[in-house]
């Protein structure tokens, strides 16, 4: 925790943005550690995948299409922000005065749902890992609804800078581009890369199957999947990689996901259960429950592979 | 000492207190965006928190062992991470088509634009 | 036998660590951007492959050690090309080795 | 036992974190955010043997991948934006 505060403090104090992104990338580890210390094992998988390198990775192609250092201003208002900040502050502080003690198993928040979901996991769904049949099963409006969250947000930037204008400036892709002729001569990278991904892409399916029983499910999988052709997309090229996987197929992908998943809820429906009802998909209620999780994680996991793909090669595509 | 398990909330409340600064007392569109992030890591670091039991593991059920954390939080928080990098995706993406209209990424600078126009 | 595989697995668990302090202790205190890229070399190599070499055989043999020995590998894979290509963005990017003063001093980087 | 090494591994990380701030020149930020990578991923299978649920270390074999992505991406970056473009044919080419 000390770590983050320091962090924190520094990404507040520092000028260049780049730097900011390297130590966001430090943040998002640490706070990874932080989450494997508090058993929230998930949690701490999709920080991994996401923190330290999408979001990275997203914020280095905004700053190559931007600014990178930012402006010295003379603090104006800065003074009223930092009294305003303290006193809220102060506000939360006591606030807290008010909470549980830390890891106090009597602490209201365990006794709810919390408990039941623990004791029935295992036999109503049989999967050991609570936290993907909590997500997939109990809660699966929920994620339902992220999924559309995604989704949507993935057709948010494809709406917003996706479409090529015209009348632009000279052609100059910054993060990928023709400027990478010098990264494809680089053989090391070109080798390593090209043993790695192969394997990146089986973790990913191996997380994606594995959900059901260890840390991972589809959320993971589908940025890890991303993750390795975004490696491709680096080390070769924009468009090589984009004849790899073809904008359409994204797009395909990325409506297919959703459409899975809502599919699985209404083929409940058919089959005489309630919406995303999975007992009923198979004669056994248990691997009824199996089945919907692992085509609903599947679904999850096509729509944010492809949500992924499609914004980094959108912002990557961009012109300066 | 009857303070010493708070000290976890604390940590929280200043490191969300410093997205908070950031975000406000900064005029870099994308400077306010981390500060965002690290806000929305704060409060999902408070969420696991509350999920953690003392002598817990985490929630994947082995033999032999009979406490786990809370799972619910985790299930929340997991996909709660994802929206975020969504909304941040969205973000930045709106940062470069600001900076496309206005040629700068600094607020200020973006309104007095405007009032001149 | 199980004495010396404890004896082996904390030893290497304890060079391990001291590789992982000492370069940590170099990536702060060598003088320029090359140099530190031979730390940090350290601590992806040596100290994190002798630490995880450690845990391999504390665990005994279980699918546990084969987890571990795949991020060994994918460690000494990555490290050396991530480190690899720093250093050409670096040399790239203009900065200069810091060249001994003896005449014969080569580059002092060691990726 | 094991938390001796864990506790080396976190000095070592704040070492990391201390030259990431500092760091005078973008690479030594890139340094030490691999740096600190390494020992994400070291830290994190010494605490699955310190909880006695070392099933995690999954966890710890993304990190390494996704570390190394990060790694290739920020230095791609630098190397072909403001810090200087490659000048045509002079480069190191085929090392």
């Amino acid at each position: 925790m000390g770590f983050m505060a320091v962090i924190g403090f520094a990404v507040a104090r520092l000028r260049n943005l780049f730097a900011v992104v390297m130590l966001t990338g430090i943040f998002s580890l640490t706070a990874a550690v932080l989450y494997v210390i508090l058993d929230a094992v998930d949690v701490a998988f999709t920080e991994a995948a996401v923190g330290a390198g999408i979001s990275t990775v997203l914020m280095l192609g905004t700053l190559a299409l931007t600014s990178s250092e930012e402006r010295v201003e003379s603090s104006g208002g800065s003074k009223w922000a930092l009294l305003l900040v303290v006193a809220t502050g102060c506000v939360l502080v006591y606030g807290t005065l008010d909470m549980p003690p830390f890891g106090d198993p009597t602490a209201a928040i365990h006794h709810h749902v919390a408990p039941y979901y623990l004791e029935k996991s295992g036999q109503e769904i049989g999967l050991p890992n609570v936290v993907t049949s909590v997500l997939a099963s109990y809660r699966g409006y929920d994620t339902l609804g992220e999924v559309f969250v995604i989704f949507t947000a993935a057709i948010g930037v494809l709406l917003i800078i996706g479409r090529p204008k015209f009348g632009r400036r000279r052609t100059h892709r910054m993060l990928v581009g023709e400027l990478s002729n010098s990264m494809r001569n680089n053989v090391i990278l070109r080798v390593v890369s090209k043993l790695l991904i192969p394997f990146i892409l089986l973790f990913a399916l191996y997380v994606q199957w594995h959900g059901d029983f260890g840390p991972g499910g589809g959320f993971q999988a589908g940025v890890i999947f991303a993750a390795g052709f975004i490696l491709y997309a680096l080390i070769f090229d924009i468009d090589t990689a984009r004849t790899m996987i073809p904008a359409s197929i994204t797009r395909l992908f990325l409506a297919l996901g959703v459409l899975l998943y809502a599919g699985v809820g209404v083929a409940g429906f058919v089959l005489g259960g309630n919406f995303l009802e999975y007992s009923v998909l198979a004669a056994d209620p248990v691997s009824g429950q199996h089945l919907g999780i692992l085509l609903v994680e599947l679904g999850v996991g096509m729509t944010v592979a492809a949500a992924m793909i499609s914004i980094f090669f959108t912002f990557a595509r961009q012109e300066h | 000492m009857e303070y010493f398990g708070l000290i976890n909330y604390w940590m929280v409340i200043i490191l969300m207190m410093t997205g908070f600064y950031i975000v406000i007392a900064h005029d870099n569109l994308i400077k306010k965006i981390v500060g965002l992030n690290i806000f929305q890591v704060s409060v999902f670091v408070f969420y696991i928190t509350m999920a953690k039991v003392k002598g817990g593991t985490a929630p994947i059920l082995a033999d032999g062992i009979t406490i786990y954390s809370n799972p619910l939080p985790h299930v929340l928080i997991l996909t709660a991470i994802f929206v975020g990098v969504a909304t941040t995706a969205l973000g930045l993406a709106l940062v470069v088509r600001i900076r496309d209209a206005y040629c700068t990424i600094e607020d200020d600078e973006i309104e007095n634009q405007e009032d001149n126009a | 036998m199980d004495m010396v595989l404890e004896i082996l697995s904390w030893g290497l668990l304890f060079i391990g660590s001291g590789f992982l302090l000492i370069g940590g202790i170099g990536i702060v205190r060598l003088p320029d951007v090359f140099t530190r890229m031979h730390a940090g070399g350290m601590i992806d190599t040596l100290g994190a492959g002798a630490v995880l070499a450690g845990l391999m055989i504390q665990g005994g043999f279980s699918i546990v050690t084969v987890k571990l020995a795949l991020i060994i590998a994918f460690i000494w894979f990555t490290g050396p090309t991530a480190t690899h290509a720093l250093a050409r963005a670096a040399l790239h990017g203009g900065v200069k080795p810091r060249l001994d003063q003896s005449p014969e001093g080569d580059e002092p980087s060691k990726t | 036992m094991m938390a001796a090494v864990a506790l080396a591994v976190l000095v070592t990380m704040a070492l990391a974190v201390f030259r990431s701030i500092k760091g005078p020149t973008v690479y030594d930020r890139i340094l030490a955010v691999n740096a600190f990578g390494t020992l994400t991923v070291v830290l994190i299978s010494v605490y699955g043997f310190l909880s006695e649920r070392p099933e995690f270390l999954d966890l710890a074999l993304v990190y390494t991948l996704i570390n190394f992505i990060g790694t290739i991406a920020v230095s791609k970056y630098v190397e072909f934006s403001h810090m200087g473009r490659p000048s045509g044919g002079d480069e190191l080419g085929d090392i």
